[in-house]
């Protein structure tokens, strides 16, 4: 048996303590979504699902949840292909000025988003878009590029460059090697940026809550605003909903990773 | 000079890097269906020179012409050359089948011509059976013969091999050094190998040329290189050797062991540099044997198996000699007085 | 002189354009901040410093730059802290309990924000607690745990085991050997950890309107809030010095890397 | 065996990664003052027992004793055991003296002592100057000084070293080789030496144990291994062997090319197993020199430099032999009928 320091029993402790603290907002949400009370309250007094059945009834909420996903494939589409060129471009760029956009591509993860968000909004407004989805998700994109770009980019960084250089020597054009080497190795990391870009927008409250007006409203604004007027445990329900379709497409993720492998 | 053109003609090809020459003004002629290897330290330049010939990096300045064509900067597609690479870079997304089948592919051969020309490399390397399997799924071994089958099927001239045999262990690597080298004399294709390990080097080159700062600083086969190395660089590159730090004076070299007459040297010659002779030409014994010899005492022996390695101290001087161990031993212990002998033609004058 | 195929032209302008479009937000507000007019409008039609001056003088304004501050060394100090133990920890536990806890430490950056926000609001709802400012720093630590944890887990995976190895063999003890050998190490990611902990807390606007009441309000939920009541350039320029002060963050990560290596 | 405590003593120790053992009920004594190496193919072993030693990893079975003490539950630090690392394992953040003081600070010795025995062990390893360089500042060369200087400075009785050559080149490599050897002889530290180099562990070693899949298949001064391997894999892991199938029958072997009588085989015994001989010890010529003899041809000859190999073909069976290079060759050549003499004395019987 080997021997137990005071010091190992008191950072295990620690270790499970601050873990708790992590996960205990996400807990009081999903317990309070169960609650059978008409009002919030924490811990509940008893359960039920009379606050999904509410949320599910409503109109405004199943058009938010449409929004939320139309926005989401099409922000994904876009911030999936340019950051694959991007991060395509730019590992095989020589040229200081090309390699030097790099930190261009990762600034929108830098910037605070209310400042994106302010900017986004003043140009938005000067062309008539609040409430357009198609110019929704473009906003959105701006902020899940940075996303995709990572993600591929690293898969792209990480694999060997023999084997662009075998498709190259055994006859393939540019093209070619992209076709038959580069995109099907990379197709993890293609699905995996899809799938990031996607809660990217998904999960965005800031930038779609100045330019979603009343048309294009997503899931999070919808909580957003609602959270003003009805403070109920409809919110809960729906935040859990929302926990869940996060969920969903980690495991997704997850289970392609897997399989590959 | 035969009438037809070299398999490969590199006349001074130049590439720097950042200000450095990584290649600086080489000049090599490769014959058809020659072996030849390029050997040298890390940095000396040979990877970037089988870059060159690939393609993958374009030389700027001088020309490479394959069996006669001027490639200088046409794209690695259009060289139409097989290659082995380093760890093999073969596709992991494909099975043993599609790997061997890719050039095949991209040249659009029927499926037919394709299943018909991957069969018999696929039975030429053993590896009937495997057709279906992932690469992850093989043997470092097994995925060294899918390279080579990959790199031939399409039977191009010339195949470059980038230390193919690097990631074996001793007993394979010596095994595919002989089945590469019978393969290569079966089908008569040029080869240009690249390594940093001169057994390696020996065992399969008809010619080799150790490359050092970019240039080449010495080809030729096996034997002659290793007999009659130019430099002292060259001379402790491949091989053991004894470098004693001698002055060259009327045909004769000066020592700290003594002054030996030396083949070769030139006979009015004067200068400082370095009696060379290697050490398996040396004979340790307690008495001369042969006709020239220094006497000294022993510092160190050590038992390497096939050989015995003595090193000799003579004076301030210390030589090492390599015997080939027999039964029992001389009998020799630390410290005991002895001669060191050698023939005449065995030692070499090198002009630093 | 190598040759340029349409291809390589055409890439290299969609990779520019790109790069403008990530661009734009930002520069815009930059440009609004020193505009002269009396309201919004883009490209502005004279410039002056006049928006930095109110920004300055107003009292509101500048509580808020201080909160921001004050809560974001509180939160850096708290996640820095927390992410490097648990990190260490972590790393250091074969057993599968632990190891299974490593999820939870990225949960908040998976968690969409406005979920956490309301967690965290229902949990401080009920301890009375709204607008206090070691509070929001703690709520902020929740968010930025994951990131110092990622730094610093990332620099000491790639630290050579042997290095700790070698310090036990020449005679140290567990604690010796993090004192000698792993936090001078570590150094440098500590202090980015630090640096990005406290950007994590500035840029913060979610989580932070709903715990700061009026008493703890921070720069960006000052900017948030003014929106709504006084749409001027005052708030261009607020952005500005915005950027400023995150640029400013991340040119000390980049010159302490250099100063290291 | 000797009053004295063994240096280091393993008994019957085990250690078992997910079921399968690492390391087998292993033992082993290893006396003071002896240069001792563990050599074997990667996974056998060895780098896990070194760890045990150590105190990096607890054995899950046995008892490691050091000096005669109990060590087996024992952290590293109570060990007092000097190592040097495959890379080194420098700190980075610490300059050359601080890196060498480092066990006597940790050993809180006043600043005066640490100063003392940090020049002697600089200068002892030709270090002297480089005291405030920064260890990235260093060459491979002399960050191995570094590291040696390190693992000495405190004079420990016993200094472990795991591959410390691995990341050398081969010239610095055999001069690193000499020096390590004669400053274990001057300090009379015991060392344990972990390598996968069978050159290196015959140069250096006093004894060698080599593993295979996690146990000791033999421990021995280097020549009686090389001479006397007990098995068919110990004969080809250390070494070139010839390995030919045979039967045993009344104390003599019948191979495919003929019976012969080998020395030490069982007299009474029958079996199948390996005719072993090593490939220094066959002589390739056209007549026949030895008293054992047989007759084929030539499959193929390779110049090594210091040896010639012959790969000779009697009838379905291939056999090696290698020669010194003499001046000029034998004047054979492919295909060329040869006669592969011995002496008796040099085959051997290994029953698999």
């Amino acid at each position: 048996m080997r021997r137990h320091p005071l010091s190992f029993c008191l950072s295990r402790a620690g270790i499970f303590l601050i873990a708790l603290c992590l996960l205990a907002p996400i807990v009081v949400v999903l317990v309070i979504s169960f609650s059978a009370d008409s009002y919030l309250r924490f811990p509940p007094s008893s359960f039920s699902l009379r606050w999904y059945q509410r949320f599910l009834g409503d109109q405004r909420w199943r058009d938010a949840m449409v929004n939320s996903a139309v926005i989401g494939v099409m922000a994904s589409l876009i911030s999936t292909t340019i950051g694959f060129f991007a991060a395509y471009a730019l590992l095989r760029a020589r040229h200081g000025i090309v390699r030097g956009l790099e930190p261009v591509f990762l600034l929108p993860l830098i910037v605070p988003h209310v400042i994106t968000a302010i900017g986004l909004y003043f140009v938005s407004g000067k062309l008539d878009l609040i409430g357009n989805r198609a110019w929704v998700a473009a906003a959105h994109s701006v902020l899940a590029i940075p996303v995709a770009y990572i993600i591929q980019q690293s898969a792209l960084k990480a694999m060997d460059p023999a084997l662009e250089r075998a498709a190259m020597v055994f006859g393939c054009s540019r093209l070619q090697v992209l076709r038959r080497v580069t995109l099907p190795l990379a197709f993890p990391a293609i699905a995996s940026a899809a799938l990031f870009s996607f809660l990217t927008s998904f999960d965005e409250v800031v930038v779609t809550l100045f330019l979603a007006g009343v048309k294009a409203q997503t899931l999070p604004v919808r909580i957003w605003n609602s959270l003003v007027l009805e403070v109920e445990p409809t919110i809960a329900a729906v935040s859990s909903l929302f926990i869940a379709v996060t969920f969903l497409v980690l495991m997704l993720n997850r289970a392609l990773r897997i399989s590959r492998s | 000079m035969s009438a037809a053109p070299a398999a490969i003609a590199l006349d001074r090809i130049t590439k720097t890097y950042a200000g450095t020459h990584a290649v600086n003004d080489l000049s090599l002629e490769i014959g058809t269906g020659e072996f030849f290897t390029i050997l040298g330290p890390s940095g000396s330049g040979k990877t970037t020179t089988l870059s060159m010939i690939a393609g993958f990096v374009m030389a700027d300045g001088g020309r490479i012409l394959l069996n006669g064509k001027e490639m200088t900067q046409e794209p690695p597609q259009a060289r139409g050359l097989g290659m082995v690479f380093q760890n093999y870079a073969l596709f992991p997304h494909l099975n043993v089948f599609e790997n061997i089948a890719f050039p095949l592919r991209v040249r659009r051969f029927a499926d037919k011509e394709v299943k018909t020309r991957v069969l018999e490399v696929l039975s030429m390397m053993s590896l009937i059976g495997f057709e279906t399997r992932l690469i992850r799924q093989l043997s470092g071994g097994q995925q060294q013969r899918v390279a080579l089958a990959r790199a031939l099927v399409f039977a191009p001239s010339v195949v470059l091999m980038d230390e193919p045999l690097g990631a074996l262990d001793k007993n394979l690597r010596y095994q595919m050094q002989n089945e590469i080298k019978e393969l290569q004399r079966k089908l008569g294709t040029t080869i240009v190998y690249v390594t940093h390990d001169q057994e390696e080097a020996m065992n399969m080159s008809d010619r080799i040329a150790i490359m050092d700062k970019g240039k080449v600083a010495q080809v030729g086969p096996p034997r002659e290189v290793y007999e009659n190395p130019r430099t002292a660089f060259l001379a402790k590159f491949l091989g053991e050797a004894n470098l004693v730090p001698a002055k060259l004076r009327a045909g004769a070299v000066e020592t700290p062991m003594g002054a030996f007459p030396v083949p070769g040297a030139p006979a009015g010659g004067e200068g400082e540099g370095f009696f060379f002779i290697r050490p398996e030409r040396l004979v340790v014994a307690r008495e001369p044997s042969g006709e020239v010899h220094a006497k000294g005492s022993i510092r160190a022996i050590s038992f390497l198996g096939n050989v015995v390695r003595y090193r000799v101290a003579l004076g301030e001087q210390e030589v090492t000699s390599e015997m080939t161990s027999g039964r029992g031993d001389l009998g020799l212990g630390l410290g005991d007085a002895v001669a060191v002998s050698w023939a005449p033609d065995d030692g070499r004058w090198l002009a630093e």
